[in-house]
């Protein structure tokens, strides 16, 4: 792509005009410590299966957060992962599993057996959630759609609301509006004021965080102001939004990021098969969660297994 | 069509009966897997015209160089035509411009209504399936609807246990009467056999496939299997369509030949 | 930006698996032609004060559309020309004017006075015909809004229609939905296949181009299939909705074109001067528009009367 | 502050009342000429962390590099924080997420209620006005509205003909009856005062500006002017808050300055 006008933006920049904002760089540590506590309603995984930040759901589960209600479309396993982990109230999902290997065992044991505790769950279609949170963000109190006519969806999710349209008396579902408290968005590249850059399939990132009270952004990368604002049309959301900046490199992993990693597929696939049992599970956790300070260590522990099963004849 | 294959696996037979009500020039909104497959197969065959939605955020023109194993992979992104919300690419289909949709599901019954939610009593279940993601809207927003399905008795029940994405519901013009916008289920492809439905919407058998029987579809099916006057056997895969899957999925991961 | 993901562009590219399209590439005359006939609910202007597809607006008047609907927000003289050359019966608008300059005289006459013709006007908020066509994009009846409460649009305008919420009774305005029969869009890059880049503020462009039965680019400049899917994020709207595509450099004069031209005041200036009579209005539109055959002729009356002006001491 | 300037028009004296009513950090919604110079003077001095919306898809952190004629000018674009769609920004707008906005308007009436619309009947109008654009909706939903007008008795009618932007409507807290989310006008601004808005939502002049009198407000005023207890002058415009008005409009093209 050609940055556009860079001429112009050559001239704005030396009138040294000073941005509106101080940096909002910090740690995961911190950032889900200040920004995310007990009860908070939360976006994570707003881009279905890519770019999903896994990291910052691994601090929330370290921090032993509890009582959260999680809302995403479809998030491959990190739903999962805090529901197993007990941290999760409610979940007001579109579809919870693994998507290359099946079924979500935390899921599962949470719902049939209320294990490791009980959980709500509000069932969404992927269009109606995206509507739900599309509504917060444009202030409307819901937005109608004739999707679900005759699902069983709205008879248990009380957020989709049958009724008759206003102007012609046609049956429709009103789909109410959802303004989370927190939408954390895994993106490629940010700057320490809060632009960040999010590309591939945007999934609801942009509805969730237009919807939420605050947006805390974890990045590939943290890149010196002025270089995103070259291409603001590449920006997420507005950066008066952001509350926290937090450079994770590979903090989505094994979700793909469009232009730095692939899927690791058999990451899914052993944690499907770990996961079967809760015994399991919690092997897993402790392994890969639990006793792992960071991301950094995360990744330490990837790369030497990684060795050493190349090492492995 | 080039020769029929003689080594093929039922998964394979559902995916090429799939392809083929796909028609050039569609817009197609595809699920992942089976659903997936199928689209590749008509795209690279008889409907290189058709462009493909994924409710990730993606239109393609062009097919993925690769097999997907999530409609997110950067293989689905990389060549997309448009890569944008998924409020918008739903939102096309809301607003009546996909023509046919493809899914899978894990039961559906005689009028080709999927459950993907829950198996058993929905307050105390007996198990917790994923949920519908995409696919209720798929089905109630698409031109027409295209189901696959593994064809086993516990999937092909009389009546789902709950209606996550509908089909004819309790027929009698039910889509009608619940003012669903989209055309319905236009097939239900397993790996036994294909089902059409009839004007109340009730599936009927309208051919089984060369490894099978209608007696055995009729074993593996919950509700008394109707036919088709024409009953007839399914043209099998063709070596050019199986050679496509096989492109695509060289170890069976989807297809199930390494299971 | 860096281009995200080129060696498995390169990849998929080497497949050569063929586009879904043939060429749409076309002329000026033969796109309004075919794609705009009299009647239509046509949306222009959709990016307010930038990129106004003014070229295809003077073709418009060239082949003496009649009886047009006119969408948009705020179209700075573009709306007031088409009025003023008699094609429009409905104008479906935020604001209606000429941006730096003031009042719109051809819009003003035809409310005023029914000159040349009888002008129905819906005044919508910029926002309200934003949820309009959303709402069409989305497939929605109509989306609600508090915004208008009280105001006097509604009172006026039928698709504005006041209620109350089936949630919880408060009252709201529901914004019907407005699908066009076709968008046009000016946009800075497009390829013969329908892809169409557009940067900078894009106002309605996204909402009006989903909510349309067709789309009808006008671009700077076209270039060769490949290299705008490069960067699908960039794309504005599915090729596949688009009917044709126009080469047309400059082709929103006066109005700028981010990247590509500055909006040129003066234009604006000597338009309003000259349109503020009847007579004077016709003398403009025969000089910049039923005079000139083509876009090419009209940047050459420009530059010839630039050189002359640079001439004349 | 910076020393009282001496020679200045009654435009900039407006510009700079209006600019003192935005406050550090906040989220401001700007509308074009007018309003546009007040954001930017108070940016420039006592508002630097404010940012600005622009109803065509632009969130600004900082200034542009000079005077816009329209709000989507190239300068517009150049260095903004967010580019993108109009329902975007006016939908943040609806969701209470912006502090302030800033508008002008043809007619104004005691209540604060705007008219941009129709001069006379609308049926038969004398005047058929541009519209509302997004000032329709900046004073439906900012958290508060600051109102600039020049001061004629013409604009400054006791009832408007139209309300395209609502104000106190008919007073009497209106705005809670119509259950409007925003909070309504903060001030109006003129060319010659400052009103202020009592409890039932009526206009009251809590200055008068330095070249001005309440005697020549009340004769320029449709309506009978009610005077604030502590009724006072304007702080004239400092030489710093001139500075940078003319720096960014150098010939006077929106203030007036060459008219």
């Amino acid at each position: 792509m050609t940055p556009p006008e860079r001429e112009i933006l050559a001239h704005a920049e030396s009138r040294g005009t000073s941005p509106g904002t101080d940096s909002k760089r910090t740690t995961m540590a911190e950032a889900i410590a200040r920004f995310v506590p007990d009860g908070s309603r939360v976006v994570l995984g707003a881009c279905l299966e890519a770019a999903i930040p896994f990291a910052a759901a691994h601090e929330l589960i370290r921090q032993h957060r509890r009582n959260l209600t999680l809302i995403g479309p479809i998030s491959d396993i990190l739903f999962d992962q805090l529901i197993g982990a007990g941290c999760v109230d409610r979940a007001i999902v579109g579809w919870v599993g693994n998507v290359s290997a099946g079924l979500a065992h935390c899921f599962r044991r949470a719902v049939e057996q209320s294990v490791p505790r009980p959980l709500a769950v509000q069932d969404h279609s992927n269009l109606s959630l995206g509507l739900a949170l599309l509504a917060a963000g444009l202030g409307a109190p819901f937005i109608p759609t004739r999707s679900l006519l005759g699902s069983d969806l709205p008879r248990h999710n009380p957020d989709l609301v049958p009724g008759t349209s206003p102007l012609d008396g046609s049956p429709l579902i009103f789909v109410r509006s959802l303004a989370p408290d927190v939408t954390i968005l895994h993106v490629q590249k940010a700057d320490e004021e809060g632009h960040a850059w999010l590309w591939g399939n945007l999934g609801v990132a942009v509805e969730a965080a237009l919807a939420a009270d605050r947006v805390l952004i974890t990045a590939e990368e943290v890149v010196p102001g002025g270089v995103l604002t070259e291409d603001p049309n590449r920006v997420v959301a507005p950066a008066q939004k952001v509350v926290a900046v937090v450079e994770a490199p590979g903090g989505a992993h094994p979700s793909p990021v469009i232009g730095y990693t692939e899927r690791d597929h058999e990451f899914f696939h052993e944690y499907h098969r770990r996961s079967r049992t809760l015994e399991g599970f919690n092997a897993w956790l402790e392994e890969w969660v639990l006793g792992v300070p960071n991301l950094e260590a995360y990744h330490e522990r990837l790369e030497a297994r990684r060795t050493q099963s190349e090492a492995t004849p | 069509m080039s020769p029929p294959a003689q080594d093929y696996s039922p998964m394979e037979q559902m995916i090429v009966a799939a392809s083929r009500e796909i028609a050039d020039g569609e817009v197609v909104f595809v699920g992942m897997r089976m659903p997936m497959l199928a689209f590749m197969v008509a795209k690279r065959l008889h409907a290189p015209r058709a462009v493909a939605y994924f409710e990730c955020g993606l239109l393609r023109e062009t097919l993925p160089a690769k097999l997907l194993y999530t409609l997110a992979d950067p293989a689905a992104f990389a060549g997309a035509g448009w890569a944008t919300q998924t409020t918008y690419v739903l939102g096309q289909l809301a607003a009546g411009r996909v023509d046919v949709a493809l899914v899978g599901g894990a039961q559906v019954d005689r009028f080709g209504n999927i459950n993907t939610t829950y198996i058993g009593d929905s307050r105390q279940p007996t198990v917790r399936l994923p949920g519908g993601g995409g696919a209720s809207d798929f089905a109630s927003l698409a031109g027409r609807l295209i189901l696959m399905m593994p064809h086993e008795r516990r999937r092909f029940v009389p009546r789902v246990d709950y209606i996550t994405s509908p089909g004819y519901g309790d027929g009698n013009s039910w889509r009608e009467r619940m003012r669903l916008p989209g055309g319905g289920p236009s097939a239900l492809v397993t790996t036994l056999g294909l089902f059409r439905f009839n004007e109340s919407g009730e599936a009927y058998l309208a051919s089984y496939h060369p490894h099978a029987s209608a007696e055995q579809i009729a074993a593996e099916t919950g509700w008394p299997l109707a036919l088709a006057p024409d009953l007839g056997v399914t043209p099998p895969p063709t070596r050019e369509e199986l050679s496509i899957i096989r492109e695509y999925d060289p170890v069976g991961f989807w297809t199930g030949r390494d299971r």
